[in-house]
């Protein structure tokens, strides 16, 4: 008699991640879910804060080019082969968002400290960087167990949401994310994480020990939806490849506001019921 | 034998300064470091790993994300690659912005794990192909990470060597700058001077000619180094060495 | 061209454990390598101090027993349903070895401070327990980011010596450990790791991305032993089970000084080609 | 109908206290406590997740021994289950040992995860079959977790009830100290008062008999729990249900 998983429409998924929220996004390279995104944008979703974990990419370029925007917490964002996020670039220049600068292991560590339910963890690197000058949340101090030793101390970083996608789940929630296990670490540090993934299999992920060691128990799943190429135009690792033409005409388009905006109207906005395709 | 490219020259003189180390990290899009990496591996006769970053088939860690940083902090990693959108003669590192932070000429995607990785790893090597007063400037705008840090500050890691298209420059460590180290065939110790714009010292002497690699060397670098590096970066490889297909 | 595994036998393992290391131990429910712990009273190592990570069992009890032990830094010594641990209780009463009882998820986060290359990580709880009382090398300090909120810190817990069990490893070193992540845990924190595999498969386990997300890469470990039923009298998960006659005559025996002694020829000191078995 | 037996009653007293929880986990070798989470479990209609530790195959964790003491610190644990060599009248718990700590005349396993799990889970239930004075006494001599913590010390957690095989305590939190809330069929006052270390209050009036579960529950007990607690407690199941096999 296990619990059962929270099935959701792909726009009952978006409908439950509120405006302002914290909302925690693997890398292009992870298993990010596109489609939710565009549902996040169809229901014009306003003043988010993008974690990235530990980088963001196209997701959060069409978010921002969206404004659905507030603030980037992230130690990059970037489109990797295809250059500089250009909504992202825009933004940034234009003074439109709140950027909290990172490097990849302070997000890492501050996640775990919300995992751990510590409130805050030390890490070395930073001093006398302009990344811990900006970033007001952060402090330096003294390690207790040595003479005059400075240490950054990150306050734990607890994401509201985790939105990710993964290539399975099961009727209870559980959710296989393989070697991307940063998305478990999402998982356990958001208060609530959602999930889209290409298929929810008949049985029990943790019946088979080989998959149960790779795979997020539901006790972490608010809601799960099935979305058969859910990461497209991006690709999911040990399934298919990004489609390079498409987010190079994402890339090209998004260079200008008129683009984007025609970019969005054909792919994002005309497109309400790709949930069901 | 075919002529010898700018390229090879600079996997030469990378993979010198790798010799001998035990596990040696390579961030994403860097073709040129990881060739160099493979070459050292291959000289090390099974004593080296190399890790490729940002790739999902051509790395060899289970931890998500966060293990490759919790690998140089136990002091598993001996060498890393840096780049930065500029660089300045203190080794301070610029990957985020030109301009006033707030709201920038120019903004990059951001420090990644240089804030960090800068700190811990022993032998960073910075690399920089484009070698212009535009990138090699005399203070950065922001510092993603310090070159140097105080005495008290833990600091196992940092610069060791600065790699452009045009010299190699070593990191004086006492004097906190670079001194340059060798100029690359067919480029002026003059030009240096000018298209950096930082000051660095000079060795005594005459600055030597950056070493071009010897028959045995190409013969790995053409053959096996370019064989394995054209299934990470197959265009790269189809421009270098010609073999492999672009995709 | 990857780096092959250094292979071992038994009792080259054993000799690679040098006297006084500190040595970080799997509980029984784990995958316990009790053949290393034959071959390391053979081979008369003394003065270890042993970390349960986070409880230990049989492996200590019998290396207890055998004057092989100096400190034992753990949650619990426990022989589940075969009671208290009989050599521990002995020498815990006759104050024969130096104790740091700890909570487990104290263990659990010193060593991903040592993981993470972090001097400490604070840990809520424990504050008014005997456990801090008595554990010298613990603080009290401050949360910087509250008022007046005092919390634990807790040193990182680097062992000398992490020593596992595991179903399969591969001639790269990599060993697969399933859902017992704490074992991957170990050897991330451990300066070095010796492992015994029942089996060293051919190929490569992190080609397969099922197999590679339970798996240690080989950069961690310093030396695999194959060794068929190294876990036995225990048994290991989706394996074989413990063997229960043999246990429940080990706790039999163990109850004196002079049955141990008993135990310890017929099982331990005659048996030194175990592993060529 | 057979005769209502003292497991039951305890059976039927845990989970009403565990009524309207989100997430229960039971410790290893727990079989009351884990009968009394499955009962409550089938009780609230598939809102509850229950785990069982220490078993391989009974909990749904993926991510080593840290988990599911991340999962307490995280607030997904509501409820959990406590024993001890001695309990005292401040909630203290001892499973360590009796006499002087560094030459004990009494030494148990140890603390386990107590020392952190008493501070962060809501509902932490004490639970001892062993109603003596030996057990029950005024003052630990060994504190593995305290009951009760100053103000300032972060506490979301602590003790909720203490349950024995002769009656039921509940918790004062403003008082810190136990208060007598019903004495199990057969037992009485007098007899609790003689076999308790430690004051404790009264409630006000006649103390009450601890309610002996109605047909419907038992039906459930002796149903669907007892079959799949028998799959984790073989022998308990045999014992107290007469249902499975020994092993």
């Amino acid at each position: 008699m296990l619990m059962l998983a929270n099935k959701l429409t792909i726009d009952e998924l978006a409908s439950r991640i509120p405006d302002g929220a914290k909302v925690a996004l693997p890398p292009d390279y992870a298993y990010c879910s596109l489609t939710a995104v565009r549902a996040l944008i169809r229901r014009k979703v306003k003043g988010l804060h993008l974690v990235g974990v530990p980088s963001l990419g196209f997701q959060a370029d069409m978010l921002i080019g969206a404004g659905c925007v507030d603030t980037l917490e992230t130690a990059a964002v970037t489109l990797s082969e295809f250059g500089l996020a250009p909504r992202f670039t825009a933004a940034v220049k234009r003074a439109e968002i709140n950027m909290m600068d990172a490097t990849c292991p302070a997000i890492h560590a501050a996640l775990q400290a919300s995992e751990k339910g510590i409130p805050f963890i030390p890490l070395r690197g930073l001093i006398g960087s302009d990344i811990l000058a900006h970033r007001k949340d952060w402090k330096v101090g003294d390690n207790p167990f040595a003479e005059n030793d400075p240490v950054v101390y990150l306050p734990a970083l607890k994401p509201d949401v985790a939105l990710i996608h993964a290539p399975i789940g099961d009727k209870y929630g559980n959710v296989w994310v393989g070697v991307r296990r940063e998305q478990m670490l999402m998982a356990h540090a958001a208060s609530e994480t959602f999930v889209t993934v290409e298929e929810i299999v008949d049985g029990n992920l943790m019946d088979d020990l080989k998959m149960k060691a790779a795979t997020i128990p539901g006790l972490y799943i608010s809601g799960i939806t099935e979305a058969k190429k859910g990461a497209w135009p991006l690709g999911i690792p040990g399934g298919y490849n990004a489609d390079h033409e498409h987010l190079q005409r994402y890339v090209d388009l998004a260079k200008t506001d008129e683009g984007f905006e025609q970019y969005l109207k054909e792919f994002v906005l005309e497109t309400p019921a790709e949930a069901a395709e | 034998m075919k002529d010898v490219v700018l390229e090879e020259i600079l996997i030469e003189a990378i993979a010198e300064n790798l010799d001998g180390l035990r596990h040696v990290a390579v961030g994403a899009s860097s073709p040129i470091p990881g060739a160099a990496a493979l070459l050292a591996r291959s000289r090390s006769k099974g004593k080296m790993r190399v890790s490729i970053l940002g790739s999902e088939d051509n790395n060899f860690f289970s931890d998500g994300g966060k293990e490759i940083f919790d690998v140089a902090g136990q002091g598993r990693m001996d060498a890393f690659f840096l780049s930065g959108a500029q660089i300045d003669g203190k080794a301070n590192v610029n990957l985020v912005s030109v301009g006033d932070y707030e709201q920038p000429k120019a903004r990059f995607p951001g420090s990644f794990g240089s804030g960090y990785l800068y700190f811990v790893v022993p032998r960073v090597i910075l690399f920089r192909l484009e070698h212009t007063p535009r990138t090699l400037v005399e203070k950065v705008d922001f510092i993603s990470a310090p070159g140097f840090s105080d005495d008290n500050v833990y600091r196992p890691g940092g610069p060791h060597k600065l790699i452009t298209d045009r010299c190699l420059f070593a990191v004086d460590k006492e004097r906190k700058c670079f001194r340059l180290e060798s100029v690359h065939p067919g480029h002026t110790v003059d030009e240096i001077h000018e298209q950096t714009g930082f000051k660095f010292d000079l060795p005594e002497g005459t600055v030597p000619e950056t070493r071009i690699p010897n028959s045995e060397t190409l013969h790995v670098i053409r053959g096996e180094v370019a064989s394995e590096i054209s299934e990470i970066y197959p265009a790269f490889a189809a421009r270098v060495f010609g073999i492999g297909n672009e995709s």
